[in-house]
């Protein structure tokens, strides 16, 4: 097991998904909207479609922000139809999806089948490339791999969002009416997170896939959801336990030989579960301790 | 319209049984969806659908076989392990629903796609396809697959028949259910299963947007145009029949028209409409009543003011606020009115009531002391503030209400 | 959890400290993406100068490939770096495009003229990327891509790779023999998915497909029922399926002629994206292709 | 029996607020004074929260008016304080009693100025208030009921508003609490404070309010608690809701008609 400056930048790399994903996935943990994740992965194809249709090219920037505005448009939907049609939101979030990857789908069937379209080849990248492809100087001097600094820019961008907006994320999420009452807007919030969190995926679909976003936006921020006590200890926690599970997670990879981000998607179940079980033991332990003591 | 004909006759075989399987399989997720979706276990379906992956590969790898057997229950095992892991994890966490079904879905494809990687470094040429399976297509259905969902519907439909009071129940409180003594844990089980083997069946057909969106979309739907279980299944199944028809024959009707996306747009179309259209529900049935109440308040505000003019009843001045100006809606009114035989039109402009319509005008009038004596009465309401009420609610007022008011006075 | 820390210190830092052992083998190292190009390089280039490899194994469909950490490992350390191109390997081809700007890397479809090739979308210049199929532009594609690899490595024996594609020409003559002995009316190939169209062209052969390249297409009713119709009236003897695609589909439609009275046969697998297990004829790019002119000829010449 | 104020803390005129398209409430006119404790008494789905709630502008009137302390409510929102209902809230939530009574700075600093020590200073001094101090780096969901609710007492003083609006305080809360609650409402009448509460315990009432408002979709009554607090009055309360109104609510909500037309 011989390992290179290579294993640093996709490591690097996990870290970059891993902590902007994990921050957001913080905050759609505890607003009930954890399965946006999924339902941006599918709705991204009719814009990946759009864009190659009118750029004529599979060039990464048009599809990037194809694939984004088709994402928000989804979200967009998904709250349209919960607010104003007054539909539960996980039905909204599940019609919605499924419509706009069908239109994809169509889409692609009429005009693009010839053209290789979709959004696995397109759009959704695999971690293990992410050191091929460089960003280098006129004079040849290497940068690094050119995802490293888009992830790395998309990362400060969700920093900063959430340092600038924390507290309005989390009053908003925790007590909506009294934000309300005292005359603050909650919507402008809830699109914002809603855009940072189509941005933010989109950026991590082309570099390390669709599954690891979905697992990064929820596994750290599950597990960080059981044991922490404070929201910023929470993100603390989650962006820890994802690091943690992107070095485990790549160790195994390495090791078995197998697909990064599956590895990493694992570990972090694999890591939750630890977690919830310890988080039981301990407590029925306590339990017993406890036996006839009172509690308020 | 000869293509439609040509589809409709099912002379061709392949249309038949792709339109049976294409409906069969609609009847059957949208069966199945009501109960997902009373239980708001909504996106289970889609949990599952993902989940299937690890199973498919590792039913792969431990058989080495492609057959429909061993991957459905490669299939089933992960699904069931899935939907297990989503109910253990919500019910000893404080973790909500929608978390615990992102966490598993993204775990399982995730563990799914690490031992796909493995499949590529093994040898033997025909693993490849395994993932293809994920992605059935709607149109490749063939008579094997008819009769398997066929099957699956017969089963599914005995299963209501058997346990449907339970189910219904169940879905609406689960705790009284407990309390009644139902066996709660059986019956969901049971519940489970039907949706587990109807998605891990439905994925290797139709794929998992398409299984997805057969579970949700019906069901939204019919929940628009009803709060009755029973009436709701009825309805879902009809939509997602007809889902399925159309499906089938947009997919005739030109070349590379996917037979499941199309499903897909029929479906939500099918709840667009819904969510515009249904009463009391529907955005758009609110928008209209709105109208027809306004016509009606319109009519009988002239015949109230003709009729008060007839008797000299009311001070001119009162009388002023609501005498017909002459806006196109009001003219329209009218004339809606002289085709009604309630008002004859006179020269100058002028209207005069004809005996039906003294009538209502009087009983207007009536309706509006009414409520004014009501109100003052029993509401402690300042008497300048009584007339404007009564405007409004004199509309309202019907024979029945008109009864109670009389004998509470 | 937090004596977990210096572990995870300790081994970052472990991560830095081992740098790549240089390897001691003094052979070229050459890594073809497809197995394809891997094998018609093998046969090609020397091999006491040379060691060829190919990251994806037989079956695979290129693409959906995802890398592995160690094919990462691989291609690192190749010096020569040859792939398809014409986003045949889909988002691998535009990194293997950019890196050939510092590394030496050669797409076997660049010293090709564009206009040999099957055009798909002409507005976003995107063409067909299974040309191995046409044998003759093949052979000059390696050819080219052999003079490219002599422009790093003076001092190439052409030899052997002469032979090779005199092999090829070889059998494409046997190929065009045996598939123009088919009546010209039975020369019909069905598969399900769109790969043969440089086959059908270099040997006048008609080809229809259900599916088109992406994963994500689906064909509908129509065009499953007008292929059925074209089968039964055509009465094609057999159709076609291939070694990446699931067979199901195809399976309809053998069933749905069987229902209008014509049976037609399963003429057996085809290879189009990968070449078969190593160890069998079809493991090898002649060989595949020959497998494949084989099964053809004997699914047409059904009756 | 209505009695007005002059120089009210709250006056409503006219309101009518339906809720999910239902009629909650029903043509209100009352007015308020300042400096007492206000008791909202009626049974349950009388419309006290969405009085609240349309007081507080999160639900539109869909007649008539409210004005607080003679302005609209957009312009004197700092001045009021809205204690939402314990159970609106999900005390799951990863965060603590300090932070929470923090919250109330926000009405103040808004979304993006710092705290500063004052504001801590204040937060701190409304935590013991309410006897929450020692408490304070608790998780909410440890807290007990009459715990949670004086977390968000806390939260409420440290808005330092003259009105103070109140959803159900005494709703689960332990005897000790409701003690704590009453002297705390009691002291900030003292300071010339206006409170108004719901409440639906008739027995407690008498001892808490000065004036009560009676409601039961419309208004049964409004003024000096001695005046209200009779039989008579109490029993048209809660003594079930008036057929033919009821059944014009409903035939509204069928229908989804719109109740006056302009």
């Amino acid at each position: 097991m011989s390992m290179g400056i290579d294993d640093i930048w996709i490591f690097a790399c996990a870290c970059l998904v891993a902590i902007p994903c994990t921050i957001l996935g913080c905050f759609l943990v505890l607003r009930n909207m954890s399965m946006i994740g999924d339902a941006i992965g599918h709705a991204v194809l009719p814009g990946i479609f759009c864009a190659y249709y009118f750029y004529h090219s599979k060039a990464t920037f048009p599809v990037l922000i194809g694939a984004s505005l088709s994402g928000l448009a989804a979200t967009f939907l998904i709250q349209w139809i919960h607010k104003k049609v007054k539909l539960q939101s996980d039905a909204s979030i599940g019609i919605s999806y499924t419509l706009f990857f069908a239109i994809g789908v169509i889409l692609v069937s009429a005009f693009g089948a010839q053209a290789d379209i979709d959004q696995d080849c397109i759009l959704h990248g695999e971690i293990a490339q992410i050191p091929l492809d460089t960003l280098s100087l006129n004079d040849g001097f290497s940068l690094g791999p050119r995802q490293f600094w888009m992830l790395l820019g998309n990362t400060l961008l969700v920093v900063a969002f959430c340092l600038l907006g924390y507290r309005a994320l989390w009053s908003t999420s925790f007590d909506e009416h009294f934000i309300k009452s005292i005359g603050i807007g909650v919507l402008f919030w809830q699109f914002s997170l809603m855009g940072m969190v189509s941005l933010t995926s989109v950026v991590s679909f082309e570099s390390v896939g669709a599954i690891l976003v979905i697992v990064f936006l929820v596994g750290p921020a599950s597990t960080a959801y059981l044991i922490a006590k404070q929201l910023n200890k929470m993100i603390w926690w989650s962006i820890l336990f994802a690091i943690h599970a992107c070095f485990w997670g790549y160790l195994a990879a390495i090791l078995f030989d197998g697909s990064i981000a599956g590895s990493i998607a694992t570990t972090m179940g694999i890591q939750f579960f630890v977690v919830f079980f310890f988080l039981k033991w301990a407590q029925n332990s306590s339990n017993k301790s406890l036996d006839l003591q009172d509690y308020e | 319209m000869e293509k439609i004909t040509e589809f409709f006759s099912f002379s061709d075989t392949t249309i038949l049984t792709v339109t049976l399987g294409s409906i069969l399989l609609g009847i059957l997720g949208s069966v199945v969806g009501v109960f997902t979706y009373l239980r708001k276990r909504v996106l289970i379906g889609d949990v599952i659908a993902h989940s299937v992956l690890p199973g498919l590969v590792l039913g792969f790898l431990v058989l080495n076989e492609k057959s429909f057997i061993v991957l459905l229950i490669g299939a089933l095992i992960s699904g069931g392990l899935s939907s297990f892991l989503v109910d253990y994890i919500t019910h000893h966490s404080k973790l909500k629903t929608d978390a615990a079904l992102a966490l598993v879905l993204g775990v399982f494809f995730g563990f799914g796609t690490f031992l796909l990687t493995k499949l590529q470094g093994h040898s033997g040429a025909s693993q490849a396809g395994i993932d293809a399976y994920l992605f059935g297509q709607a149109a490749a259905i063939d008579l094997f697959d008819v009769q398997v969902i066929g099957v699956c519907c017969v089963l599914l439909l005995l299963t209501l028949l058997i346990f449907f009071r339970g189910f219904n129940i169940l879905s609406f409180d689960e705790q009284f259910a407990y309390s009644i003594g139902m066996p709660t844990q059986w019956l969901k089980f049971v519940l489970t299963s039907m949706t587990i083997i109807t998605v891990a069946l439905g994925v290797q057909l139709v794929g998992v947007v398409l299984m997805s969106a057969l579970l949700i979309t019906p069901t939204s739907a019919a929940r628009f145009w009803t709060s009755k279980v029973k009436i709701m299944l009825l309805l879902a199944a009809l939509f997602g029949a007809f889902g399925g028809l159309s499906g089938a024959l947009i997919s005739y009707l030109n070349y590379r028209m996917p037979t499941g996306p199309w499903i897909v747009i029929v479906l939500s179309f099918l709840a667009f409409l819904s969510f515009v259209f249904a009463p009391k529900k529907g955005v758009l049935f609110r928008l209209f009543s709105n109208v027809f109440f306004k016509i009606k308040i319109q009519k009988e505000n002239i015949l109230k003011d003709l009729f008060l003019l007839e008797n000299e009843t009311i001070e001119i001045e009162e009388l002023q606020e609501h005498q017909p100006s002459q806006s196109v809606f009001n003219r329209w009114v009218q004339r809606i009115l002289v085709y009604e035989k309630k008002i004859k039109k006179m020269e100058n402009r002028r209207f005069t009531l004809t005996a039906l319509g003294r009538a209502q005008g009087s009983k207007i009038f009536e309706r509006h002391k009414l409520w004014e004596k009501y109100i003052g009465k029993y509401m402690h309401l300042m008497r300048d503030h009584v007339h404007t009420d009564a405007e409004g609610i004199e509309h309202i007022i019907d024979e029945e209400i008109e009864r109670d008011l009389k004998s509470s006075i | 959890m937090r004596f977990q820390f210096p572990i995870i210190l300790l081994l970052v830092i472990l991560l830095f400290a081992c740098k790549q052992n240089p390897s001691n083998d003094k052979k070229v190292k050459v890594i073809a993406t497809t197995n394809i190009i891997g094998n018609c390089l093998e046969n090609m280039l020397d091999s006491h100068q040379f060691s060829v490899q190919s990251l994806m194994g037989p079956g695979i469909d290129p693409h959906k490939y995802k890398a592995s950490h160690s094919d990462i490992k691989l291609l690192n350390s190749a010096d020569v770096i040859v792939y398809n191109g014409l986003h045949l390997e889909g988002k691998m081809s535009q990194i293997l495009e950019k890196l050939s700007k510092t590394r030496q890397v050669v797409a076997v479809s660049e010293a090709i003229d564009k206009k040999e090739f099957i055009l798909v979308d002409s507005q976003a210049g995107l063409y067909d990327p299974h040309f191995w199929f046409n044998l003759g532009l093949w052979r000059t594609a390696l050819d080219k891509t052999v003079k490219q690899i002599q422009k790093w490595y003076p001092n190439i024996d052409f030899e052997k790779a002469n032979k090779y594609l005199a092999e090829i020409d070889s059998t494409n003559m046997w190929a065009k023999s045996q598939l123009l002995d088919i009546p010209e009316d039975a020369r019909v190939l069905i598969t399900s998915h769109d790969a043969f169209h440089y086959f059908g062209n270099s040997y006048n052969i008609q080809v229809k497909a259900l599916q088109g390249i992406s994963t994500v297409s689906e064909f509908g009713l129509k065009d499953i029922v007008e292929l059925i119709d074209f089968i039964v009236g055509n009465q094609i003897p057999s159709i076609f399926i291939e070694n990446s695609i699931n067979p199901k589909s195809i399976n309809s439609v053998i069933q749905g002629a069987r229902k209008k009275g014509h049976e037609v046969a399963l003429g057996g697998e085809l290879f189009s994206d990968a070449l078969g297990d190593a160890q069998n004829p079809e493991g090898t790019y002649v060989g595949m292709i020959k497998y494949n002119v084989r099964t053809i000829k004997k699914g047409l010449n059904h009756d | 029996m209505i009695e007005n104020v002059k120089d009210p803390s709250l006056e409503a005129h006219n309101l009518t607020v339906f809720y999910q398209k239902r009629p909650a409430i029903w043509n209100l006119d009352f007015t308020l004074p300042k400096g007492k404790i206000i008791g909202i008494m009626g049974p349950n789905g009388s419309g006290k929260s969405t009085l609240l709630k349309s007081i507080m502008g999160i639900l539109k009137p869909n007649d008539g008016w409210v004005k607080v302390f003679q302005r609209k409510i957009d312009d004197v929102r700092f001045k009021v304080s809205y204690v939402p209902q314990r159970q609106s809230i999900d005390w799951d939530f990863p965060t603590n009693v300090f932070e929470v009574a923090k919250m109330g700075r926000i009405s103040s600093k808004g979304l993006f100025k710092r705290f500063t020590k004052t504001d801590l200073e204040i937060v701190k001094e409304s935590l013991h208030r309410v006897n929450m101090y020692d408490m304070r780096n608790r998780q909410i969901s440890e807290l007990s009921g009459g715990q949670q609710q004086r977390t968000f007492l806390a939260r409420a003083l440290s808005q330092e508003a003259d009105l103070f609006i109140m959803d159900e305080p005494f709703a689960g809360v332990d005897a000790a609490s409701e003690k704590a609650i009453i002297g705390l409402l009691n002291e900030l009448k003292s300071k010339g404070k206006t409170l108004l509460v719901v409440h639906h315990d008739l027995h407690s009432a008498k001892n808490y309010f000065d004036w009560l408002v009676l409601l039961n979709t419309r208004l049964v009554g409004s003024g000096p608690l001695e005046k209200l607090y009779t039989d008579e009055l109490l029993s048209e309360t809660y003594g079930g809701t008036l057929t033919s109104l009821s059944k014009i609510a409903t035939k509204i909500e069928k229908q989804g008609l719109p109740i006056r037309h302009k």
